[in-house]
């Protein structure tokens, strides 16, 4: 069953939030699949499922609202899902380790850099040769962290809190945390998105160009498509919880098949935000009772009667290009 | 134009239904929520009708029969009674009157001057308005509100109204502080900045725009703080800063049982109970209310 | 995970299991003699034999301060006065071996008991006794004001001799001896401290406070403020020491019946204070080698009625008010074994007047008197406030029930459970003094006339022994002549002849003769003043006189 | 800021805070009805006595004059002269605040200490039957008046188990230590005493225990609520990510940020503590300063009163001090900005 190509593969992934309002099915078959060095774009709307996807590969959704219902997530030949704690902890941050989309929150801010930086390095030699690092050495390779992440005065930074950092710095320290694992597969959450957009192109070059001198399969999270074609090899469409069409990075941009795709190509100035609404009022309801057949039919022009029943399955076109949509698929 | 206004208005107001349908939905989810509305309207219900569902009305006040002193519970008196033989449930539920009241002329009296000086602090942060008002609020929040305001029921002559006066005066301050912290994260919003801009009074800033935004807080923290006072009322009473005899007053009550334990128990444990019960109820239900509110300061 | 906290939690349950097994809950037996907490009771018979007893604070034992219960009984155990008590309210010789009376009954002259030693060794002469009195009418405070205004000279007349002159007959002045402590001249003037006395500084009052300059039987160890006053015993005692008497006398500032019970149970408490509900003295009764001691003090709950404002300024509203009061359910239900009071003296005080007239429980009279009044048909605009001692829980059934039966006939009554300072305070002027307060008053010497002038003769308006304000020009001169009575006889007719007058006035309302009540360990303990008692306060605790037997102790708490 | 700068910034505001409270207990404590010193006296002192005392507490002057004399004296430690006790009001403090003090710090470690296992627990064990229990304990600790756990502790431990003492400090049959620090459990470690240390420990457990429930509840609830708040955390879920073991997550990197509330909240819970000893010394009888208070409170001795106010006031102002700068020290968000919410 195993393909040995596949360092990721996942499959008809079903995720739900139990919440007051009821069951969330945020991730309603997703399936995706990320090869050995590898870059993977996983695009959508604010809100449909890219997150949640991530912290399900990782293991880490929320307890116990967060719950994997179906589907099965596959890494290097193993099922996560199946795994018990400590296993997946083994291959946390050895073996994956992922950029989050906010580094305010996700830098623990009670501690300096330094403290989180050196726990990371020691507990990642630790597990890997079963190696206890000198102090010295976690520091050296703690500022060579920062120092490829482009931080200046790596010294004075360690001992830093996060609240004395700008957001681009966070980031940045955020990029450093993740690298210093040497990680097969890194998961990037829209590492840009919540700095000053100038910042924003910066981060996002530093963080293609460390991925691809390391030769890391990466699975990359955006809303933007822009991002995609320059540094990706696949692009997977997601639209409310499902995969909707994939592609190589350039037929995707090419020959869009997937109306949403293609509505997404069309608006690229006005994408994040727009679409489904945000607000709690319409998002929440999608979820609890999202449309029936395929989900993005209230808003597609080329509707059919189909559309509305059946969830349309994936339809082949050939190099690696699938759509999950009656119209053009078939 | 008309049938616009009338449309938004008709949106608006399906909204407002809405959030509060959702409100509801929200609040009815925990249980307890509910536990504790319905303790409160139970004690509301009792204080109010009290001498129509009590089973001894005559009890409330000055009466004595030392023929039935200190019996023991049984289906006469549920309770049992008390050292001059009035039964402790008729005393009891007239008890949750003068708790009730309490609590709610305390808070009543003592958020708006707190709320005022709150939001006058905080939309003029950082300025000596602000300090003033600020610094007077830390001195009274300096000592434990019990403390001062027995100080103060002490040196007043001894009755409720004091009583309440003193506790009031202790609890302004923590609505100024409450109400301070949001009105000074909103000063700087955009629609206050905005309000300032097209030229509306400082007033109207205040309180047009700074109170709605406040207003779940505070509401949540009043329906908190009746229990916290009703604890504060009868430990006055327990220290004999209470209520009068013969009126019905929890706190005078544990006191008074206290002096026949162990003996007489239920002099004491009935009325305590009572008391843990109302406040129960009000805790419950201002938990219920911060879930709901989705408020965090309180 | 939590490797720590685990450790944590370890490390408190080793320290909780200490606790539960350190305090063995297990050795419970019954109901008698429980086991104790940790510390077992002492059960071995040496050491010193302890007397411990609850008291109401504050104690104060200064005998120019304090006056009241528990003061009293301080310094009748660490002072000694001239004359003492006897049961039948006479006097024997004490510090003073013999007296003369001059014929003009203005100077009476005492002969000193020789070789009295005060606590530090030195001997009491007459220059301490003028010092005391000089002392005494300098501080001003306490037991001052039975002297003030009598005595215009105490003079030495040698080392043993000292003379008392009076300003003009002074009748029960050698029953007044009984407060007039003797201190320990030379040793508080090693002590002054800075006030307004001169060269006297604070006349030692500072010193006074918590230590003792007496030549009692017991000296002061410890004085823990509001807490206890630990006493020795006086081994060079120079008058009747019993063998059996407690190495050390302890009075515990508490009266939370909690404690008293739990102390008299583990028998660490010999005998409780006065305060005790009826209630709590039953159940202590109930436990084995305990009894109650029961006694009249010579004193009586009186509800004072404030004569100077409407509408207890009429008579008929005041004797209304006499007769609306349930008498008997307040001996039979409030107070068993007690008998109502008859007239303002106590049954058992010498000079008590049995034929005065006597208010019963009856409504009809009540309402026959409110017709007679003024104030007949307005009562409701006029309620009456009822202010009683907050401390006492006995005196708040009294109140309801004055409430209850005063509403039977029409008469509003209010009552005001009131902290006992403030109806001090309340007491001093007349505006301010509530309409009734109910307090216990008792003599400070054993005869009527203490009571008589303490409650009132216009002099002592205005203290809360007299919230009467009776301000009677015609009672006060009887007073004041029968204070110049020497003759005994002849005083008593004066005194019942004023017990009527004030009967007819209906002042207040003669509750019942009190009893005082002890809870204390009959089994190991004889206490002979409890069996005959001295009408005179504090006197009855003197523990000299006090058996305490250590090795019946052991017997109860060994089982 | 550094700390140290922040440690004196908040010093220098606490100076402020007590120069006003000062003014408001003054101001409360002379609006007392009546004379207070004919009160302590008696109708039957001589005017003069009455006159003397009146000088001596400077009752004569003007109010201005008399606050300044009296924080002259409070600066100094001279509280005046209790009406009541007939002594320097100091030296009455000084007698009864080791009590209360002894009382408040052992009730203080068990409310925290208990508090925060509870809380950590519950986390741990969460919707188990533990965590339903500390939910049940928490919830009736915050509902509870502090006089009704006294009064049921008192029935249940002391009369009819029997297992503890429920009066006073130290067994009467046992002699307790001197006064050293004044507390006798102190006191009785350092002379070696033990059986009136363990006196003075089981007399100590159920006072405590009924004045810490109300802020170990406190405690349990907000360290449940913050830890299971701080798991949901990205930061959290970041630390996954990046490998670090599962065990020092929770004991340092959930722990540190989860404790920063409950410590906060300490000061409040301190306030709770301060407060509730008046209740819970009556009950158990204990000869604290709070007891004291009362018994000024009830007896209208003004200096007392100030006294004890003032300085619990202080008690309390230093408590937060001690919590700000623990706070401070835990969070560098709170060190680098600039503290102006409260000088509490």
């Amino acid at each position: 069953m195993t393909d040995t190509g596949k360092l990721l593969d996942v499959r008809d992934l079903c995720v739900s939030y139990r919440t007051y309002e009821g069951k969330l099915k945020v991730v309603d078959g997703l399936t995706l699949e990320v090869r050995h060095g590898e870059k993977v774009g996983l695009v959508g709307e604010t809100g449909c499922g890219k997150t949640t996807t991530m912290r399900a590969i990782l293991g880490i959704l929320p307890r116990p609202a967060g719950q994997v219902d179906s589907g099965e997530i596959i890494f290097k030949g193993n099922n996560v899902l199946q795994m018990k704690q400590k296993e997946i902890q083994r291959i946390r941050g050895v073996a994956i380790t992922a950029i989050f989309q906010n580094p305010t929150a996700a830098l623990n801010p009670v501690f300096t850099i330094g403290q989180q930086l050196y726990d990371v390095i020691r507990s990642q030699e630790w597990r890997k040769s079963g190696k206890r690092l000198s102090g010295k050495e976690v520091h050296d390779r703690a500022v060579k962290a920062l120092k490829e992440a482009a931080l200046h005065d790596p010294e004075r930074l360690l001992s830093n809190y996060p609240v004395q950092l700008s957001g681009g710095m966070k980031q940045r320290v955020c990029i450093a945390l993740a690298m210093v694992s040497d990680a097969e597969l890194l998961i990037a959450d829209e590492p840009g998105t919540a700095l000053d957009v100038t910042i924003q192109d910066q981060i996002l070059r530093l963080s293609m160009f460390m991925m691809s001198k390391r030769n890391t399969a990466t699975l990359y999270i955006e809303h933007s498509l822009g991002v995609i074609r320059e540094w990706m090899d696949r692009v997977y469409v997601m639209y409310a919880g499902r995969t909707v069409e994939v592609a190589n990075s350039v037929d995707i941009f090419r020959s869009p098949r997937h109306p949403y795709t293609r509505g997404l190509l069309e608006a690229v100035p006005k994408l994040t935000g727009g679409g489904i609404a945000r607000g709690i009022m319409g998002r929440v309801p999608e979820y609890i009772d999202p449309p029936g057949g395929c989900r993005f039919h209230p808003r597609c022009e080329y509707r059919m009667d189909i559309c509305t029943k059946e969830k349309p399955p994936f339809f082949d076109l050939g190099d690696e290009h699938k759509v999950a949509c009656y119209h053009s698929g078939s | 134009m008309h049938s616009d206004t009338r449309e938004i208005q008709q949106r608006l107001w399906e909204k407002r239904k809405d959030n509060l349908r959702r409100a509801w939905y929200k609040f009815s989810g925990n249980y307890l929520s509910i536990v504790g509305l319905v303790i409160v309207l139970i004690v509301i219900l009792l204080a109010i009708f009290a001498p129509w569902v009590s089973p001894y009305p005559e009890h409330r006040g000055a009466f004595v029969d030392f023929s039935k002193s200190m019996e023991p519970p049984s289906s006469e008196h549920l309770l049992g009674t008390d050292a001059v033989g009035r039964d402790i449930l008729t005393r009891v539920i007239f008890g949750f009157r003068f708790s009730l009241m309490m609590g709610f002329v305390v808070i009543g009296l003592a958020a708006p001057p707190g709320i005022v000086a709150g939001l006058v602090a905080g939309y003029f942060r950082d300025t000596w308005v602000d300090t003033l008002i600020m610094r007077i609020t830390d001195v009274f929040l300096a000592v434990p509100p019990l403390i001062l305001a027995m100080a103060i029921t002490a040196v007043l002559p001894p009755n409720v109204f004091y009583a309440m006066l003193a506790v009031t005066l202790m609890w302004w301050p923590w609505y100024a502080r409450l109400v301070y912290g949001i009105a000074s994260s909103l000063q700087n919003e955009f629609f206050v900045q905005a309000a300032q801009v097209t030229g509306a009074s400082t007033p109207y800033i205040i309180f047009k725009e700074i109170l709605p935004n406040s207003v779940s807080a505070i509401f949540t923290k009043m329906t908190l703080d009746v229990g916290i006072v009703i604890i504060i009322a009868a430990s006055l009473s327990f220290v004999g800063l209470g209520a009068q005899p013969p009126t019905p007053d929890l706190g005078t009550m544990v006191s008074d049982g206290a002096k026949y334990m162990p003996d007489q128990w239920w002099m004491t444990v009935c009325p305590a109970l009572a008391i843990v019960f109302t406040v129960l109820g009000f805790n419950l239900l201002g938990d219920g209310l911060r879930d709901m509110l989705a408020v965090e300061e309180v | 995970m939590f490797k720590k906290n685990w450790f944590l939690l370890l490390l408190v349950t080793v320290m909780l299991t200490g606790f539960v097994f350190g305090c063995g809950p297990g050795e419970y037996e019954d109901d008698v003699a429980p086991a104790p907490d940790e510390d077992p009771v002492d059960v071995s018979v040496d050491g010193p034999v302890y007397l411990r007893k609850t008291f109401s604070w504050p104690t104060q034992i200064d005998p120019a301060i304090g006056s009241d219960f528990s003061s009293s009984t301080a310094l009748t155990n660490l002072y000694d006065t001239l004359v003492y008590p006897n049961p039948d309210g006479s006097f024997v010789p004490h510090l003073a071996a013999s007296w003369d009376i001059s014929d003009d009954d203005l100077s009476y002259t005492f002969y000193l008991t020789e070789g009295v030693l005060f606590h530090d060794g030195s001997e009491l002469t007459a220059e301490d006794v003028v010092f005391s009195y000089e002392r005494l009418q300098a501080v001003g405070e306490g037991f001052a004001y039975i002297f003030k205004g009598r005595i215009s000279a105490v003079e030495a007349l040698d080392d043993y001799t000292v003379e008392f002159r009076m300003e003009e007959p002074f009748g029960p002045f050698l029953s007044t001896l009984t407060r007039l402590y003797i201190v320990n001249k030379d040793l508080v003037m090693d002590n002054l401290g800075d006030g307004p006395h001169g060269d006297y500084g604070d006349y030692g009052t500072g010193f006074l406070n918590d230590n003792d300059a007496g030549s009692g039987a017991y000296m002061v160890k410890e004085f823990d403020v509001a807490t206890q006053l630990t006493m020795e015993k006086f081994d060079e005692y120079f008058s009747y020491l019993d063998p059996m008497a407690p190495d050390i006398f302890e009075m515990i500032g508490t009266t939370e019946a909690a404690t008293v019970r739990t102390g008299m149970m583990r028998r660490e408490v010999d005998i409780s204070d006065q305060w005790q509900t009826l209630e709590a003295f039953r159940s202590l009764e109930e436990i084995e080698g305990i009894d109650v001691a029961r006694w009249p003090d010579g004193g009586q709950l009186y509800l004072m009625m404030n004569t100077q404002i409407p509408p207890l300024d009429c008579v008929h509203a005041r004797r209304a008010m006499s007769y609306a009061f349930n008498y008997d359910s307040l001996v039979q239900d409030i107070y068993p074994g007690t008998e109502q009071a008859m007239g303002p003296v106590s049954s058992v005080l010498p000079g008590w007047n049995p034929n005065v007239y006597q208010y019963s429980y009856d409504l009809e009279k009540a309402e026959e008197e409110m017709a007679l009044s003024q104030y007949a048909g307005q009562w409701d605009q006029y309620p009456i406030e009822y202010a009683w001692t907050a401390e006492v829980a006995d005196l708040e059934k009294i109140a309801l029930m004055t409430q209850a039966e005063s509403q039977k006939v029409g008469l509003p009554v209010e009552i005001v459970s009131t902290p006992w300072m403030t109806m001090i305070d309340q007491a001093g002027s007349i505006e301010t003094t509530p309409h009734i307060m109910s307090i216990w008053v008792s003599p400070h010497y054993g005869e009527a006339g203490s009571i008589l002038e303490a409650k009132y003769h216009s002099s002592n308006a205005g203290t809360w022994e007299q919230t009467e304000w009776l301000l009677n020009d015609q009672v006060d001169q009887l007073i004041e002549e029968a204070m110049r009575t020497v003759d005994r006889e002849e005083r008593f007719g004066i005194y019942m002849q004023i017990q009527e007058e004030i009967v007819e006035l209906a002042p207040t309302i003669f509750a019942y003769d009190n009893m005082e009540r002890h809870a204390y360990q009959s089994y190991y303990i004889n206490w002979p003043q409890a069996q005959d008692p001295i009408p005179v306060m504090g006197y009855n605790l003197a523990a000299r006189f006090i058996q305490v037997d250590p090795v019946k102790r052991a017997e109860l708490l060994g089982n | 800021m550094k700390l140290s700068t922040f440690i004196l910034r908040r010093l220098a505001l606490s100076v402020g805070v007590l120069l006003g409270l000062s003014i408001l207990i003054f101001v409360i404590s002379r609006v007392v009805p009546g004379d207070p010193v004919r009160l302590a006296l008696g109708a039957r002192a001589p005017q003069e006595v009455v006159d003397n005392l009146s000088a001596e507490m400077h009752l004569d002057r003007s109010y201005p004059v008399q606050y300044v004399m009296w924080l002259k004296g409070v600066v100094q430690g001279d509280f005046g002269t209790s009406l009541y006790t007939r002594r320097s009001v100091s030296q009455d403090v000084r007698s009864f605040l080791p009590a209360t003090l002894e009382l408040a710090i052992f009730a203080g470690i068990m409310m925290t200490f208990f508090g925060i296992l509870l809380g950590v627990l519950s986390v741990q064990k969460k919707n188990s039957w533990v965590d339903n229990v500390v939910r049940i304990i928490s919830y009736l600790g915050v509902v509870t008046p502090a006089f009704v756990f006294a009064i049921v502790f008192v029935l249940l431990f002391g009369f009819y188990m029997d297992a503890f003492p429920i009066s006073g400090r130290i067994s009467p049959s046992v002699t307790p230590p001197p006064f050293i620090t004044g507390m006798i459990t102190v006191d009785s470690l350092i002379t070696g005493n033990f059986r009136a240390f363990f006196s003075a420990l089981t007399h100590l457990f159920l006072p405590a225990l009924s004045l810490s429930m109300a802020g170990l509840s406190q405690q349990a609830r907000i360290a449940r609520s913050s830890m299971s708040d701080n798991l949901q955390k990205d930061y959290i879920l970041a630390h996954r990510a990046y490998g670090i073991p599962e065990r020092k997550i929770m004991s340092r990197y959930l722990l540190k940020p989860s404790l920063i509330p409950t410590v906060s909240i300490l000061g409040l819970d301190f306030a709770a503590l301060l407060s509730n000893a008046f209740l819970v010394e009556l009950v158990f009888n204990w000869p604290g300063i709070s007891r004291y208070g009362v018994n000024a409170i009830l007896r209208k001795d003004l200096n007392a009163v100030a006294a004890v106010v003032m300085i619990l006031g202080i008690t309390f102002v230093v408590v937060n001090i001690i919590v700000d700068v623990v706070v401070a020290y835990l969070d560098p968000r709170i060190r680098m900005r600039r503290d102006r919410t409260s000088a509490l």
